[in-house]
């Protein structure tokens, strides 16, 4: 039973887990009333009633970025049990986990040089680059009584 | 600044009726054919900002003061022009017929003008030949009648209180 | 089939208690600013007069996660539908404040304009008066909310004992005042 | 209730934005045009947006009346690529509340409560050009004290309407403690309001013929006191915020405006001055005592948001000057004109003389009579040029009021700012324009 007992805490764990999430379904499921209406399950659009559905197709874009996520997802992933026992691992245990690491880092240095992330707005104008701390006084000017055309 | 102001009916070539409004402003009473050339001609000589445009329904007090020479009808346009550097407002009045409350659009002059004249086609039935967008602006869609002239009625729900002894 | 269901006994009064004591203690208003109404409940909301206290320092946007739609200033026969959607999509249980009179009974602007008072639309909790009604005005119309639903019942009553405050079954009519037009018709823009 | 009578319920039909094949090619024209609703003749710079899409590629999508940001019922039709806004087109009239048909059934002494009401953030500068309109046509001057008093009232109501938006504009970009410290500094400046005037918002108190009450005794302290603290307030919004990287990043370069364009949509206030042009009522033409005090108008430089942010701030240190000259220089006297037929008289006299009381009885129930004639005021409220068109008839009930709103037209500039921007940009956007929808509507 030796090894078994240091497994006890995770299995706490996933049982506290396990146990608040019903509860909290379960609670929800109970007390609270429960009146579908087909208002209810339309999409939301800030209280117009929406004349054609949303658009299917989404710009490539947004799936670039989704799959960007998960790599960088997994390398964490791949993270947890070496961090588990870093500590037998050693100097090995480093060199190997820094190899992986630059080996997810550069395709994700590339992608930022290819300009994968910045798809900003097109008509971004990037007025006075030379004068690039502008401050709220420095970008007015002040006009007196005495220097403005007497009226 | 030039020495004198100009008087903005010569600005505008305008030598029909011309009056001063209270406060000692310019009003030009200017015919509907001549409308949109005087009001090109004023843009030209300097009056860049269109402040204002709208519809006044005049059903109720047709002899209103107006220098002789113009006929009144029961719509009138007011557009207010500003100019910057003169510091000068003028304010052009043109006579609408209820027959054909037709006036030409100021779009391609003041493209500011666009929403005024959706409202001043919303809310008193004046159409603007030209315009880009003649559709309403601050009524519903579906609404019946144009709710500033003076024949619309308020729409007032009467207050009935539980004791008050019915309309005296 | 959840606690509504169930007929009132000694067991569930507790948990009723309990239930209540939640639902009230933590209100989330939906923003729902029209007009001037609008900037005195921000001010509500803001650091001097601070909604938080009671619960509410969240204003949620979106009707999924709001409780209540406080009715802030006047409603115009354009935004009348929206408004009726908005509650339509807002979760059960959801109450209504109508604050102002503008809200209340069109107030000042009895034209063709604006609708005469929100219980045309939707059914209201509690009424604030005023206009603009001030911070504490609006803080009073909502602890008398809370009390509302402190007083209210929550399981199926035996036909005959009518607690004081809202069933939900029905359409929630408010205790004392008068009662508003019950079956709050679908306003389109009139004919 | 079926669906399309659902839809129907809420959906405007032609004053929406219509669907890239169903739009006219002339009207996709003008839309195209680097910026909206503008002819060829001024067209500015294209921007690099490749304009051909097919009809299912972008998507057209409602930031609607009930939208955290839209500052008020406000509902714009934002067609997009992705995160990037196309085309845009403001749906107004969901705050529509019939005031000029209101005002046409109102007395002139009733019309300043249902005029204060149209814009909301400043409504002493409502009641003001509304009574200058009246004043003007009834030819009547009002003492020195009232011009004063209304000056002072009025540049306090520009603080608070500036701070005002100082809060909604730091939360849209997501720093909320801005918004706890603008509404910190409202609140002194409203409680100073409600003394005066009795009220928070809503005065009705610069009426027609001076002011409706003489300002408290011991006003000057309180005045000092708000004049001190919010000087030294503005500079740590200013460290809080100018300086943020973050904040610069969403509102530098972005929705930026030309001084010609501005002018062309007939853009005033503070949008009009961020982009150049230097043109402030209060000094160009102008009226009540500005003359007599010397401030600063502030004009920005390059025109994008940031700009609008600098030159409101800013506004709020010069308003903060003009009220202390007003404290300096506020002459004594009476309040209102003594003129009979329009002001009435001092509560005390009505006991004691029968006519004071027949005076007082006249003007709160019929009120007084305005000869026939028209005229346009036009004061500097914190959004713009704010104007009254004041037609009388000779009764004593105004004929047409029609109130030239600012925001109505700064909201025309909205389509071609938020072009080629993200939506995020949009929210900067609408909030630096500050539209405050119950004058868009009126």
């Amino acid at each position: 039973m030796g090894s078994l007992d240091s497994y006890l805490p995770i299995f706490f764990m996933i049982v506290l887990g396990v146990a608040f999430a019903a509860l909290s379904f379960g609670a929800s499921k109970l007390l609270a009333p429960q009146r579908p209406t087909s208002a209810k399950e339309a999409p939301y659009e800030c209280g117009i009633v929406p004349t054609h559905e949303p658009a299917r197709r989404f710009p490539v874009r947004f799936y670039l970025i989704a799959m960007i996520f998960v790599v960088v997802d997994i390398e964490i992933i791949f993270l947890f049990p070496w961090a588990v026992d870093a500590q037998s691992l050693g100097r090995f245990g480093l060199v190997e986990i820094l190899v992986f690491a630059v080996s997810v880092f550069v395709p994700f240095v590339y992608l930022i040089a290819k300009g994968a992330l910045d798809w900003g707005p097109v008509k971004r104008v990037r007025p006075l680059e030379s004068e690039s701390v502008r401050t709220s006084s420095s970008t007015v000017r002040r006009i007196g009584p005495s220097s403005g055309e007497a009226a | 600044m030039e020495a004198e102001v100009q008087s903005a009916a010569e600005l505008a070539g305008w030598t029909g009726p011309a009056s001063t409004g209270a406060g000692g402003q310019e009003v030009l009473h200017v015919t509907r054919d001549r409308y949109l050339e005087v009001v090109g001609a004023l843009r030209d000589n300097g009056f860049a900002m269109c402040s204002d445009l709208c519809a006044v329904d005049y059903l109720r007090h047709l002899e209103r003061p107006l220098p002789e020479g113009v006929a009144p009808e029961r719509f009138e346009i007011v557009v207010n022009l500003l100019s910057l550097e003169r510091h000068q407002r003028i304010r052009v009045r043109v006579q609408v017929p209820e027959g054909d409350p037709v006036v030409p659009t100021l779009f391609n002059l003041y493209p500011g003008t666009e929403n005024m004249e959706r409202e001043a086609f919303d809310l008193f039935g004046v159409r603007f030949a030209g315009h880009p967008d003649h559709t309403r602006i601050l009524m519903p869609e579906d609404w019946e009648g144009h709710p500033l002239r003076k024949d619309y009625s308020v729409g007032r729900v009467p207050v009935q209180f539980k004791e008050a002894p019915g309309p005296r | 089939m959840g606690l509504e269901d169930l007929k009132h006994n000694f067991l569930t009064g507790s948990l009723e208690e309990l239930v209540k004591w939640a639902r009230r203690s933590s209100v989330w208003p939906a923003t729902f600013g029209l007009a001037c109404c609008a900037i005195e409940m921000m001010s509500a909301g803001a650091a001097d007069f601070d909604l938080a206290r009671f619960g509410m320092e969240v204003f949620r946007p979106s009707p999924r996660q709001a409780d209540l739609m406080i009715v802030a200033g006047r409603v115009s026969q354009k935004m009348a539908p929206v408004l009726r959607q908005v509650y339509d999509q807002m979760v059960e249980p959801k109450w209504v404040i109508s604050m102002g009179v503008c809200a209340s009974t069109g107030g000042m602007f009895n034209n063709y304009a604006i609708v005469q008072g929100v219980d045309q639309i939707v059914p209201v909790d509690v009424y604030a008066p005023g206009c603009p009604p001030n911070p504490q005005t609006l803080i009073h119309a909502i602890l008398t909310l809370h009390e509302k639903i402190r007083l209210g019942e929550l399981t199926k009553r035996r036909p005959g004992v009518t607690g004081a405050g809202i069933d939900l079954a029905a359409e929630p009519a408010p205790v004392g005042w008068v009662a508003p037009p019950s079956g709050a018709v679908r306003l389109g823009t009139p004919r | 209730m079926t669906d399309e009578e659902l839809t129907a319920e809420t959906s405007e039909g032609p004053q929406e934005l219509q669907e890239r094949d169903q739009t006219t090619p002339v009207e996709l024209g003008i839309e195209e045009g680097s910026s909206l609703r503008l002819p060829e003749a001024l067209l500015g710079d294209h921007g690099d947006i490749d304009v051909e899409f097919g009809a299912d590629e972008t998507m057209i999508i409602n930031m609607g009346p009930q939208h955290p940001s839209t500052h008020g019922v406000l509902r714009i039709m934002l067609e997009l690529e992705g995160e990037t806004v196309l085309r845009s087109k403001p749906v107004i009239g969901y705050l529509h509340t019939g005031m000029e048909k209101t005002g046409e059934q109102l007395t002139y002494v009733q019309g300043a409560t249902n005029v204060t009401r149209m814009d909301y953030l400043s409504p002493l500068h409502n009641e003001l050009v509304f009574s200058l309109a009246v004043e003007a046509l009834l030819g009547i001057d009002i003492p020195p004290r009232a011009t004063w008093i209304r000056m002072l009232m009025a540049e306090l109501n520009r603080i608070s309407s500036h701070t005002m938006w100082m809060a909604t504009n730091g939360l849209d970009l997501a720093s909320s403690s801005m918004m706890i410290y603008g509404f910190r500094e409202r609140e002194m400046v409203l409680s100073f309001l409600e003394k005066t005037t009795g009220l928070r918002m809503n005065h009705d108190y610069i009426r027609p013929g001076g002011v409706a009450a003489d300002l408290p005794d011991g006003w000057e302290d309180d005045v000092m006191a708000i004049v001190e603290t919010i000087p030294g307030r503005v500079d740590e919004y200013d460290e809080l915020l100018t300086g943020q990287p973050i904040f610069k990043e969403r509102t530098e370069g972005v929705g930026l405006i030309s001084p010609e364009l501005a002018t062309a949509l007939s853009v005033t206030g503070p949008i009009l001055r961020a982009s150049g042009v230097e043109w402030d009522l209060r000094r160009a033409m102008p009226y009540l005592a500005y003359d007599e005090v010397d401030f600063d108008v502030i004009v920005g430089t390059v025109g994008d948001t940031y700009d609008r942010y600098a030159v409101r701030i800013n506004e709020i240190r010069e308003s903060c000057r003009i009220v202390r000259q007003c404290v300096e220089k506020m002459p004594p006297g009476d309040y209102r004109a003594q003129d009979k037929k329009v002001t009435p008289p001092p509560r005390a006299r009505i006991d004691e003389s029968m006519e004071a009381l027949i005076h007082h009885f006249k003007i709160f129930t019929r009120g007084f009579e305005v000869p026939p004639g028209e005229v346009y005021t036009a004061i500097e409220s914190p959004r713009g040029e704010l104007g009254c068109y004041l037609v009388a008839d000779g009764s004593n009930k105004p004929y047409r009021m029609h109130i030239r709103a600012p925001s109505f037209a700064n909201l025309q500039a909205l389509p071609p700012l938020l072009r080629g921007g993200l939506i995020a940009d949009a929210v900067a956007i609408i909030s630096s324009v500050d539209p405050v929808l119950g004058e868009v509507d009126r």
